[in-house]
């Protein structure tokens, strides 16, 4: 394919490279921290960065030491006086080291200071299971942050969603986290027109139905169209409501889907309890409780660690046949 | 190896003066809130630097006004001293509306960018990396401010600290961390909690400068602060200053420091350095009135804040749904 | 009042240290790891351990740097081979720097070594709002830790239960968070008999009622008692539920009590969403959907940092009167 | 300072010979692990340790078997060397129910306490701080073990390192911090992520003792390791050795090492340790014959190894249930 012409689609991983790449584009303040990110040392692990060094230069692409606070403190500092860092935490799991500077700083310096300072960066980082990285690269711990008051939660569930996703949250005021999957960074999908934006706080539908609502996000979503398109065929009609933006999540669209369908699945890849799906479910029914035919089903992945051996992981995570087994279960209602 | 004793440059009197003007403020603003806790007025945890002042004083006397200043729950002494307008802070501690943070953030979190006070934490170690941000903001902005960044000797035993300047000395950032040893972290001595017998010592894991002084010694500190911040504006990068002080409140108001041996406590006060800088300037010839004018002055500026204070009306309830996203939160 | 007798009344604080006092006298095994826990530091800033180190010598009551991540590590490590540490993180905020060592790695090892090695620890924190400590050290962020398989978090709602409770985490072969309150910490309550113990994964029936449920555990706990026996006065039986146990929870005594008075409300101190009370609603809802009169309704505290000015931090956090006004808010349906 | 260069001590034949079977059986296994990735017989991301098998296998040497290791995803020299079973190693790699784990850590995640194996972590530096627990417990315990930790250079710039090696001193744990420096930490040179010439410097932030050595010389790194060995023994405390090193294959296998210099990699194995230790055998009058049975045994060994883990089933799913907590979780 010609470099003049537009590519028709793009991987998830390209998607992240282009929002990047374009945000550093229009906008000088906008900046890269993190292991392994500049061209020298192979723009990033998952070449999500490959070539803004060259193109940007390395003082605004760098890569850090091993180093997670030194790096998330970094990005809070700059942000702090007019920067819009983005901070790459290789593996979601890593961020684990660097809390106290996400959730004791990033998220609370614009309320503490009275509104004086404002912490506009993005966190990006990569995670979930399916790929056999075992217990400690693989946990989804969005319901974390979304549970922490100052912050954004974001991800994806098609490439062109990921490249608008990621733009706004560069372009948000407010920190946000910005959740990437191993198992999908390769997955192909439409590429969206240039500069596409999809704006923060609000939700997809994904499929339109009737019968059932399965509100999901990231790889849960990507498996709830599937769920949607097979069971349609048989005549149950599924509507889809892609997240996108988990916290705060857009609870307008949820419950105007679920008022409309009266029955309703969370799914995500997290594990069940105590996770994202809580919030929403009892948002649900606090909100709904008596337009719903039957009560809102949670589908998560099992309450152990992410195990290493490939037949114990598909038995652990979220899988569009248990989504597709809780659709069953709630219409059976 | 690089830590070393910097020799007491000769300072200018005026220089000396302009300290002595910050210690005594931070002196006075201490000895007034410590008296109004007491008294009941303010009820609120209170991390008193007496004993501190002339470290904040000369460290914050070699910078400018849009220099960068991130510090920690004990930051009086660093705030005023920076500049940060005392009726602001003080309303702050008070949780007034009138604070610098609206009342939102409290003594433990004030912020004031006009005067350079971007960051105080209550989190040990916490500001380290974050002024390593600031500073990295001023290399890419080749804006020749330095960014100071205070901490104790008992922060220097966590990883943040390590992480920060190792990755200050590998970019050459233009950031200056000031280790006010006092000796303690809360209870525990320093040679309890600490492998190495200084703190200026660990610069050499970083192929950092890092340098020992008297901190209480005006001239001996503020010789220090200025080769550090001329250092940092020429772009040769972040200095480690461990600066010896003493803490005589205990960590927290009400702390009786019975963890600290009487006499070093004892030999502590008696070396007291605010006092021992008025002597000093006394002895550059500068008058008893000149002091004493100094010090009336000052001592109507802290009355009228903490007046300012205790009058301004609380927060609106509403303050709790702005400022927690950019749009106000739906109530 | 004589050193034989027993005392009849005992603070929080006490319990604490009593237990941690009867745990130590029983079992060489028990170690205190913290900052300034040893009595030439004072036996702790919240005095906790006062006297410990003094009986059992500061080889098991150990201060420690200012070094969470090599605190929890010490206690990791040693619990690995028989060891059971108690590891004081003074202030809960505090331990977000060292999530690592607690969820990587604490509440992993034993499912990732095939459970040929265990962690038998205890980590106590304080925390909660209501003393004017701002937003760095006051946070409740229980549902990060429920959200994690392979851990316990444990809350008490009086000074019996805070020795029962804690004896019982000490004792336990899992990793267990026991959550303190400095707001509570010199309240008093009635002495357990020695030897006392308070099972985990069990609640408490608090008070017994007949009109309504609330689900709580902690200063909610106190609340719900006290909202309880005002609205007795009026009529309302109101049935109080304290979890104790926050995970796993007691489902069984939760779901019993809600399906006889078929309403229910779910306090807590924490930020409302995302919070435990989440996980509690969804389960109630997806048990006994068909049952319930109305939906079931939480009280948390504001989705905002917690602030300094008292005037923000009372309108800020969960209160009697919160949890008064959201039953009658039950009931009314 | 505290850093030194220790001599190269000489070392008894039977050392050497015993330290070659272990890094022949380390350099073997690591063989057919690539080649079984290679064919798609394993499906795993795999961290070679090709060129640093003398450092493990001469500090294993050093050990008894119930002296404790916490080492890294980057692991099977220092597991191996340790004397783990290898067909219980290889068959938790395939994620098999034989496994050291039940297939349910995998890789990078090896326990097996019987040799010692306590602590496999895919965390950077986070070992550090555990191997300081367990040096503890031997403290308490008087049981005479000592702990050795093994980890990356690049590890040596987080925020656990410093915490823990700080603790280590002022405890006199008996633990022995290995950093096996390969010079890189994933694409980046050592050089461009530390401010310090070497690692073993750091050490005197600590008070701690450092060394630094070439770890792929056998006689000077097993010096090294007694040295360390003995010290922890008598209760004399931890020490920091820094074994010089460098990996073949890149941080996992596919990295090209296109980061690494051409001449840098064309030296490094040119300085193979392993057939350098070889040739000191013969050296030393250590018969052709002789090494080639030790050879043809490990090759059997891990012919056996490697069919055992294929020929195992899989766990059965209700492990996902069991593990979690002592007591099992309700399906
Ligand atoms: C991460 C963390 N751990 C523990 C504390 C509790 N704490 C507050 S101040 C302090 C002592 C700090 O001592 P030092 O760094 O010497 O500063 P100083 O108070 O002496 O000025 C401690 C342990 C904290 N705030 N943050
Ligand atoms: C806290 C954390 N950050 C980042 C990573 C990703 N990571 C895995 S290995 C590695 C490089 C470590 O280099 P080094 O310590 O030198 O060990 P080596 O791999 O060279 O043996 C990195 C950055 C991680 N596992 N943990
Ligand atoms: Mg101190
Ligand atoms: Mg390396």
């Amino acid at each position: 394919m010609s470099t003049t012409t537009l590519q028709k689609e793009i991987t998830f991983g390209q998607a992240y490279n282009m929002a990047m790449d374009e945000a550093m584009a229009s906008d000088p303040s906008v900046i890269l921290l993190g292991e392994d990110v500049a061209d020298p040392q192979g723009g990033g692990v998952f070449k999500a960065s490959l070539g803004l060094s060259k193109k940007y230069g390395t003082d605004r692409v760098r890569s850090t030491p091993i180093a997670e606070q030194a790096i998330m403190g970094a990005a809070i500092g700059a942000s702090l006086v007019g920067y819009r860092p983005i901070a790459e935490i290789m593996l979601m799991n890593f961020i684990t080291v660097a809390m106290d500077q996400v959730v004791n700083h990033a998220a609370k310096l614009r309320f503490m200071s009275g509104g004086q300072t404002t912490v506009p960066i993005t966190i990006r980082t990569v995670t979930g299971a399916g790929r056999g990285f075992g217990g400690q690269h693989s946990d989804m711990l969005e319901a974390w942050f979304a549970h922490v008051p100052g912050m954004k939660v974001v991800a994806a569930s098609n490439p062109a969603d990921a490249k608008g996703l990621l733009l706004s949250c560069i372009e948000d005021d407010n920190p946000c986290l910005f959740i990437e999957l191993t198992a999908t960074y390769a997955m192909k999908g439409p590429a969206p027109e240039p500069g596409y934006r999809v704006p923060l706080g609000k939700a997809a539908i994904a499929r339109e139905g009737s019968d059932v609502t399965i509100i999901a996000y990231s790889r849960a979503a990507m498996d709830a169209i599937q769920v949607a398109d097979k069971l349609a065929e048989e005549g149950i009609s599924v509507e889809v409501v892609d997240l996108r933006t988990i916290a705060p999540f857009d609870a307008e669209t949820v419950l105007n889907s679920v008022a409309k369908t009266r029955r309703a699945i969370v799914a995500h890849e997290a594990v069940k309890e105590f996770g994202v799906g809580a919030e929403i479910s009892s948002r649900i029914h606090e909100e709904l409780f008596s337009d719903l035919r039957s009560p809102v089903l949670r589908v998560g992945s099992r309450y152990a660690p992410v195990p290493f051996s490939p037949v114990l992981e598909q038995d652990w995570m979220t899988t569009a046949d248990k989504i597709e087994a809780s659709v069953r279960q709630a219409i059976s209602k | 190896m690089a830590f070393q004793e910097t020799q007491s440059a000769d300072v200018s009197s005026d220089t000396l003066l302009e300290i002595y003007r910050r210690a005594e403020l931070v002196h006075q603003a201490d000895a007034k809130f410590r008296s109004m806790i007491g008294g009941g007025e303010l009820a609120i945890v209170y991390y008193s630097p007496r004993g501190q002042e002339v470290v904040s004083a000369s460290m914050m006397a070699a910078l400018n006004q849009d220099d960068y200043l991130v510090t920690i729950y004990r930051g009086i002494h660093d705030q005023l001293a920076k500049g940060i307008p005392i009726k602001d802070l003080w309303a702050e501690f008070a949780g007034k509306a009138t604070g610098t943070c609206k009342g939102k953030g409290g003594p433990m979190h004030i912020t004031h960018p006009e005067t350079g006070v971007m960051v105080t934490t209550g989190i040990v170690g916490s500001g380290l990396p974050i002024a390593n941000g600031l500073a990295l903001a001023s290399q890419l902005e080749k804006d020749g401010r330095v960014t100071v960044c205070c901490f104790g000797d008992g922060a220097s035993n966590i990883g943040a600290f390590h992480e920060a300047l190792n990755m200050a000395q590998i970019w050459k950032l233009p950031v200056i961390f000031l280790c006010q040893n006092n000796l303690y972290g809360e209870h525990t001595a320093m040679a309890d909690s600490t492998g190495s017998e200084t703190i200026a010592q660990r610069a050499d894991s970083y192929g950092m400068k890092g340098v020992r002084v008297n901190g209480n010694n005006a001239a001996e500190m503020y010789a220090a602060a200025k080769t550090a911040v001329d250092r940092a504006r020429a772009g040769e990068g972040p200095t480690l200053i461990e600066a010896m002080t003493f803490r005589f409140n205990g960590h927290i108001l009400g702390d009786d420091s019975h963890y600290i041996p009487k006499d070093e406590m004892r030999e502590a006060k008696a070396a007291d350095p605010v006092p021992i800088l008025r002597q000093s300037l006394l002895d550059l010839q500068v008058s008893e009135e000149a002091l004493a004018e100094i010090q009336a002055g000052i001592a109507a500026k802290v009355e009228e804040a903490a007046k300012f204070a205790l009058d301004s009306p609380y927060p609106d309830v509403s303050e709790n749904l702005k400022d927690v996203l950019d749009v106000e939160i739906a109530a």
